[in-house]
């Protein structure tokens, strides 16, 4: 491994930059981390799910009587009674999808295969298995719908009988002056199809919870490994017909997220039901299949019709698409990828005439929810696949057009056609620095090279943008009828009795070193240790210290969870101070300072007083106190970024705060006899301006590289044509293992956000490069143009014949 | 999956279509049959255990003739259900007489749904072939048991 | 069925099902929820441990098979408060994330280095070959092995 | 996970595996367990009785005639056969071995297992075929003796019939062996692979092909490719290869791998 990164700048020994050992590491490289699985409760009850085994079918009748009459049986749940016991779940969506009812447990129908139909709950795992194979379902097949492309056809299998068709939502944007660039253009290159396919990161611990049910004070305490509590809860809450205060969220550990736990509010009401009906704690455990089969698969995206004007010199003006998302059998959150794409719109690149017919289309598959890169990162694949159609067409190198075609560093902040933001960058000094780390000069002797063998080697590059921090406004693209705007992340720090600084968050962090990086804030803040600081593990909402948005999604901890953190500290810090002048007798606040645990006189430094004191003070021993101190020690700080509304009409205006930007270079050889690859060599450059912790954070590029490569070459769900899933488990799914990896080269630099508190920006999802650059590696390794976001070695053997 | 294929039998043609409509026979041409019921003439159901190697696959079937012109063609809808696996097969054949022998032309349509349906892609196609081969060659027998007794 | 295993020095007996896997026994018979369960099908290597000098899946054991043996999980690695030199290793390089698939990376670690404590950069890969890892991309963890390599 | 109920015995003779296997129709011999506890786990297969082999030692080991023949006891672990000094004697063994799975199922898994389970995707069924192993099967009437090219019945299918156990592999001497494969990632599982031996003639098997490893026979690797042309290969269609592809690559892996037997 080689790494290029900012020289470190010394100033006054800061915390912040520095890659401090992560605190979370001590309990889990002992086995001593707690995932939601390892919660047992006395009594609780196994559930196991009756699935669909078909992609669509009526469910004619249902009998759980032989599965109650085995010993050890607890009970079961069906459609039948969820539809009673609750409401459909709200729907995101306008008109049309806004229509579909979509219950907990499949209701009269299923329309994807592994689809829950029937919860059995037993005494042990294997009982309540056994007894759910006892369940007798009888079905009626349906004709099932696999092909988005065919959804809208007259003759097609419709899901939804609610929505009217299998249309659920769609939305013309258009900005600049088509008709004008299209005019200007020297040539129109044309692109029939282009396909993002269907994959997700597959965390290594699936879904799960232990839910337990308080009869007297009529709430449940929902263990789980959710990632965005607070979405689950406004989902379940109506649903179930409880105020959210009834729904208790606690997590400690998570074995990795991506996006991929958001959805699984449909299995937490099946457990709240059965926790509630059986009177009993509800353990629920999801397994490889069942989570490869029903949780959320990444948006699977067509691109019809391109047509992109450019000049011969490769200056590229405008482009115009139709985009076909294939949302599968239910809108979970969807059709939110409808509008999330458009926070990259024009990609790295400064075109300024663009128009996206989008249309999203439910099929029998499992439902779409957001994956590392969410929406973005099948847009940004299509324009660095633009990118690369387009210099091959015209005969120029895919380096020149991009440098020709990058926002420049002196254009930040950069206002983009559709009137986001890009705060910060410098995207052509990147990839210098990713030409450099894979040894760009002397490619042509590394293609002889590989010629010489019998392979054919090609480069590519993937430039792309991680954009963070929602302005959670633009839902109303999707449907004027939201009341969703801007975004918010809470935290409270607070000095307890014996001088333990205690901060909570409100996020779900998945293996992102929350614990670690907001220590970093608070000491540097406190000018303490980090050793004096406790961050509690996970997220519980009796905390108190978290808000609508609260969760761990969509790269922004940097900014949202580390400005609470910054917020709710410099709160202490004054109160710390405001006591600290009455203790000392008036001295004013401007007069001290904090340092080596505790709060001094700056000119008088033996007049000192440990954090320890101010906490007995305020919490045990305040007799005498005035009155007015206004002083508690225990701040609650709720981080807002600046953002407003956007317009909805012109569909226009900020919709993320920052954009962390990723340039990736892959070198691949092809054995041409059967298309083969390897990727020989592999570069990352990373900016998301000021890194706290630079560790954390190129362990957050490398991973999401590693997904990236697994994805452009053997990851997908892919479906026959009755909709069975052919990669239902990691032996037909395959993800990268060790050998699997190439070298690989990392840079990063750093371009700190003007409109953050820290300068820094989200990160973490900017592995979608990985994608772009390897397909780019392939067209260019086998002259045939690369249409397709999956090259598995049969795809790149049929392109070469 | 579509299965199609022919196959020749050294006996006239009567006696072939009468095995195929025999449910005694049949049950003697079904892979694994344990308990094997005849509701009608148009409708039987066999509980089978599908040998395949690492253990047995237990199915209850559901057969039913759609169609049906004696002596020369017939038209089945077959349904299986089991644990872990759901089987949807529409099947026919034709017969025809070819210099005192018949020519049988048969064809499948397999839809194999479950668990078992997902995870047995790779094996699915050459299992298939493999019990097709099976039943081809009791059924081969069968009809010269037929014949004997004739 | 009665089953007597040492644990990380520890001696436990059970009555279990001879259908219980070993993963399940370690976790929610012995209450070691330290080794995991990422997949069903033994490619993930989350629930590996050492079982008579032997690194496995614990997940393609029974329970029943392990009777008189000895077995080693993550929970035994370190003694007491003093991490080993590879759990160290791990964290000085950032070589977890999450850390579900920690625990059965540290055994299969632990596992090359007493039998190769000198491991090239291929057996480091080769080692690690069934533990999968979804968050690290890997190369945090060859660097941390690499760094306790003699 | 999550296996259906099933009994458990651990025989201490193989005549006491053989009785345990006989008692119930439902009986299969457990061996490493790498492949047959994961069908459990999926339910596709849920066997009444597991007979573990584990405590037979007579089925371990690997001995090495004076003539170069291998006698390999089929409980053998890859690892074991990879680390054993005698199998380099043959040494295609180890180097396929050690390109099975990973190092916790090849400490585990079992020569035995992976030729018995005979799954299409598997290593050893074609390069048992190439090699010319033969293959010791015993029942309650005694032991015999099949080739091979004729163990191999179906997908998940031997000679090894429900009352019988394979108790020996034999492979002659010989060192003209090759193997290639093009698997799902690197040393993943096979997408097709073929496996060669040159032994007074040309021998080539191919697996993921057919059920069944197919053989071919050629006068010189300049001929392989004709010859797997001639036998006009329908191999099955999945999500990683197209019937085509396979049949494709059954061709070029077949002349890497005889172009390796006949170089060495």
């Amino acid at each position: 491994m080689t790494t290029i990164a900012p020289e470190k700048v010394e100033v006054g020994k800061s915390l912040l930059g520095e890659s401090v050992p992560r605190k979370e590491d001590r309990r889990l490289t002992q086995g001593q981390g707690v995932f939601v699985d390892d919660i047992k409760r006395h009594g609780m009850g196994y559930l196991h799910f009756v699935r669909s085994p078909y992609a669509h079918a009526h469910i004619t009748s249902i009998d759980v009587s032989k599965a109650e009459e085995i010993k050890g049986v607890y009970g079961t749940l069906t459609g039948e009674e969820v539809a009673v016991l609750t409401d459909p779940f709200f729907q995101i969506a306008s008109e049309p999808g806004g229509r579909i009812k979509d219950f907990s447990l499949a209701v009269g129908k299923v329309r994807f295969v592994g689809e829950p139909v029937v919860a059995v709950v037993a005494e042990t795992r294997e009982l309540a298995r056994d007894a759910s194979e006892l369940v007798e379902v009888e079905y009626e097949p349906l004709d099932a719908l696999v092909d988005a492309r065919v959804a809208l056809e007259s003759d097609a299998p419709v899901l939804h009988d609610d929505a009217g068709g299998n249309l659920m939502w769609e939305g013309v944007y258009e900005w600049g002056d088509l008709d004008q660039a299209f005019a200007e253009a020297d040539q129109v290159i044309k692109i029939d199809e282009l396909h993002f396919h269907r994959f997700n990161s597959t965390p290594l611990e699936c879904d799960g919870a232990l839910v337990e049910y308080n009869r007297g004070t009529g709430q449940w305490t929902i263990h789980t490994n959710n990632q965005f509590p607070g979405f689950a809860a406004i989902m379940m809450g109506p649903a179930m017909r409880c105020g959210l205060d009834k729904l208790r969220f606690v997590t400690q550990d998570i074995g990795g997220g991506f996006g991929n736990k958001i959805t699984s509010h449909p299995q937490l009401v099946t457990c709240c039901l059965l926790s509630r009906k059986l009177n009993r704690p509800i353990q629920w455990t999801e397994w490889r299949t069942d989570f490869h089969m029903s949780m959320s698969h990444g948006n699977e995206r067509w691109f019809r019709d391109t047509e992109v004007a450019v000049k011969d010199d490769g200056t590229l003006l405008g482009f115009r698409t139709k985009a076909l998302d294939d949302a599968g059998a239910w809108l979970r959150y969807e059709p939110l990828g409808g509008v999330i794409w458009a926070q990259v719109t024009p990609g790295m690149y400064r075109w300024r005439h663009i128009r996206v017919e989008f249309t999203q289309v439910a099929t029998n598959k499992a439902p779409v929810s957001p994956n590392r890169g969410y929406s973005r990162m099948q847009h940004l694949w299509f324009t660095e696949r633009v990118i690369d159609i387009v210099a091959r067409e015209l005969g120029l190198d895919p380096v020149d057009v991009r440098k020709r075609n990058y926002i420049r560093a002196e254009d930040m902040p950069y206002e983009t056609p559709n009137g986001c933001i890009y705060d910060s960058g410098d995207y052509a000094q990147m990839l210098d620095i990713a030409l450099d780390l894979i040894g760009w000069d002397s490619m042509g002797e590394k293609r002889r090279d590989a010629e010489s063998r019998g392979k054919r080697l090609g480069v590519g590059i993937g430039s792309t943008l991680d954009s963070g921090t929602n302005n959670f406004g633009q839902s109303r693209m999707i449907n004027p009828e939201l009341q969703f705007s801007g975004n918010n992340e809470v935290a409270t720090v607070k000095l307890d009795i014996f001088g333990e600084i205690v901060v909570t968050l409100g996020t779900t962090p998945q293996g992102q070193g929350h614990e670690t990086t907001a220590s970093q804030v608070v000491a540097e803040i406190l000018n303490c240790s980090l050793d004096d600081v406790h961050v509690r593990a996970g997220h519980d909402s009796y905390w108190n210290s978290h808000a609508g948005f609260s969760g761990t999604y969509a790269s922004q901890f940097a900014v949202t969870g580390l400005s609470a953190v910054k917020g709710a500290t410099e709160m202490l810090r004054e109160e710390i101070k405001k006591l600290a002048s009455v203790i000392f007798g008036g001295v004013p606040v401007e007069a001290l300072e904090l340092a080596e645990g505790g709060v001094r006189i700056k000119d008088n430094p033996e007049a000192f007083l440990p954090f320890m004191a101010c906490g007995a003070i305020i919490n045990a021993n305040n007799a005498g106190l005035p009155e007015d101190l206004g002083v508690t020690l225990n701040c609650r700080y709720v981080y807002r970024p600046p953002f407003q509304v956007p317009d909805i009409e012109r569909k226009f205006g900020n919709l993320t705060l920052t954009y962390a930007a990723q340039i990736h270079v892959a070198v691949v050889e092809v054995d041409p006899e059967t298309g083969y690859y390897d990727i020989v060599d592999y570069a990352a450059v990373d900016d998301c301006g000021k890194r706290i912790n630079p560790q954390i954070v190129e362990g957050q590029v490398m991973g999401a590289t590693a997904q990236a490569i697994g994805a452009v070459m053997h990851e997908t769900f892919e479906y026959d044509e009755d909709g069975n899933l052919l990669t239902p488990n990691f032996y037909d799914y395959h993800v990268p293992h060790a050998l699997d990896m190439p070298p690989l080269h990392t840079g990063a630099i750093e371009s700190p956000s003007p409109f953050t508190p820290l300068g820094t920006k989200g990160m973490g999802e900017g592995g979608g490069a990985g994608i772009h650059a390897v397909c780019a590696a392939i067209q260019d390794a086998t002259g045939k143009i690369v249409t397709d976001s999956h090259n598995p070695y049969h795809r790149v053997w049929e392109l070469m014949r | 999956m579509n299965v199609s294929g022919e196959r020749t039998f050294s006996a006239p043609r009567a006696t072939v279509w009468r095995v195929l409509n025999d449910p005694a026979s049949m049950a003697k041409v079904m892979p694994g049959v344990e308990g094997f019921d005849v509701h009608d003439s148009g409708r039987w159901t066999a509980n089978v255990k599908i040998p395949l190697g690492l253990g047995g696959l237990r199915m209850k079937v559901d057969m039913e003739k759609t169609e049906e012109r004696e002596p020369e063609f017939a038209k089945m809808a077959i349904k299986g259900t089991g644990v872990g696996a759901m089987l949807n097969m529409v099947t026919s054949f034709d017969l025809r007489e070819a210099d005192g022998a018949c020519a049988m032309a048969w064809s499948a349509e397999v839809k194999i749904a479950g668990p078992v349906g997902s995870m047995g892609q790779r094996v699915l196609q050459p299992i298939v072939n493999q019990q097709v081969e099976n039943v081809l060659s009791a059924l081969e027998v069968q009809v010269q048991e037929a014949l004997r007794a004739e | 069925m009665n089953v007597a295993v040492t644990v990380n020095g520890t001696v436990y007996e059970r009555d279990v099902e001879a259908r219980k896997l070993l993963i399940h026994f370690l976790r929610d018979d012995l209450d070691l929820t330290g080794s995991h369960i990422g997949c069903d099908t033994g490619n993930c290597g989350a629930c590996s441990v050492i079982l008579d000098g032997t690194l496995v899946k614990s997940c393609m054991v029974l329970a029943v098979q392990v009777n008189g043996s000895e077995i080693e999980t993550v929970e035994g690695l370190a003694d007491g408060e003093q991490l080993t030199e590879l759990q160290q290793a791990f964290t000085d390089h950032h070589a977890l994330q999450c850390g579900y698939c920690t625990p059965g990376m540290l055994m299969s670690a632990t596992s090359l280095l007493r039998s190769n404590p000198s491991p090239s950069d291929e057996d480091i890969r080769k080692a690690l070959q069934g533990n999968i890892c979804r968050c690290t991309g890997y190369w945090n963890i060859f660097e941390a092995v690499k760094s306790v390599a003699r | 996970m999550l296996l259906r109920e099933v009994e458990y015995t651990k025989p201490s003779s193989i005549a006491e595996a053989l009785t345990n296997l006989a008692a119930n129709d439902g009986a299969r011999a457990l061996a490493g367990g790498q492949t047959l506890i994961n069908v459990m786990k999926a339910r596709a297969a849920s066997p009444d009785v597991l007979v573990d082999l584990s405590g037979l030692e007579e089925l371990k080991g690997i001995e090495l005639g004076s003539d170069g023949t291998l006698s390999i006891g089929p409980m053998t672990t890859y690892t074991e056969l990879m680390d054993s000094a005698e199998a380099r004697a043959r040494p295609i063994l180890g180097e396929v071995c050690s390109k099975i799975a990973d190092v916790q199922v090849r400490n585990r898994g079992t020569i035995g297992g992976n030729v018995c389970a005979n799954d299409p995707t598997n290593h050893l069924p074609p390069l048992m075929a190439a090699i010319g192993a033969e293959l010791t099967i015993t029942g309650a009437n005694g032991e015999r003796t099949v080739p091979a090219s004729d163990f191999f019945l179906g997908v998940y299918m031997t000679a090894v019939g429900q009352t019988e156990l394979l108790t020996r592999i034999t492979i002659p001497a010989g060192k003209h062996d090759g193997f290639a494969a093009v698997t799902l990632g690197v040393d993943g599982t096979c997408i097709v692979n073929a496996a060669a031996s040159m032994n007074g003639s040309l021998r080539i098997a191919i697996g993921c092909v057919d059920a069944v490893p197919v053989l071919i026979e050629a006068e010189s690797p300049d001929t392989v490719r004709a010859a797997v042309r001639a036998a006009a290969l329908h191999p099955p269609d999945d999500v990683h290869a197209s019937s085509e592809y396979r049949a494709h690559l059954a061709e070029v892996l077949a002349e890497r791998a005889a172009r390796q037997a006949v170089g060495k």
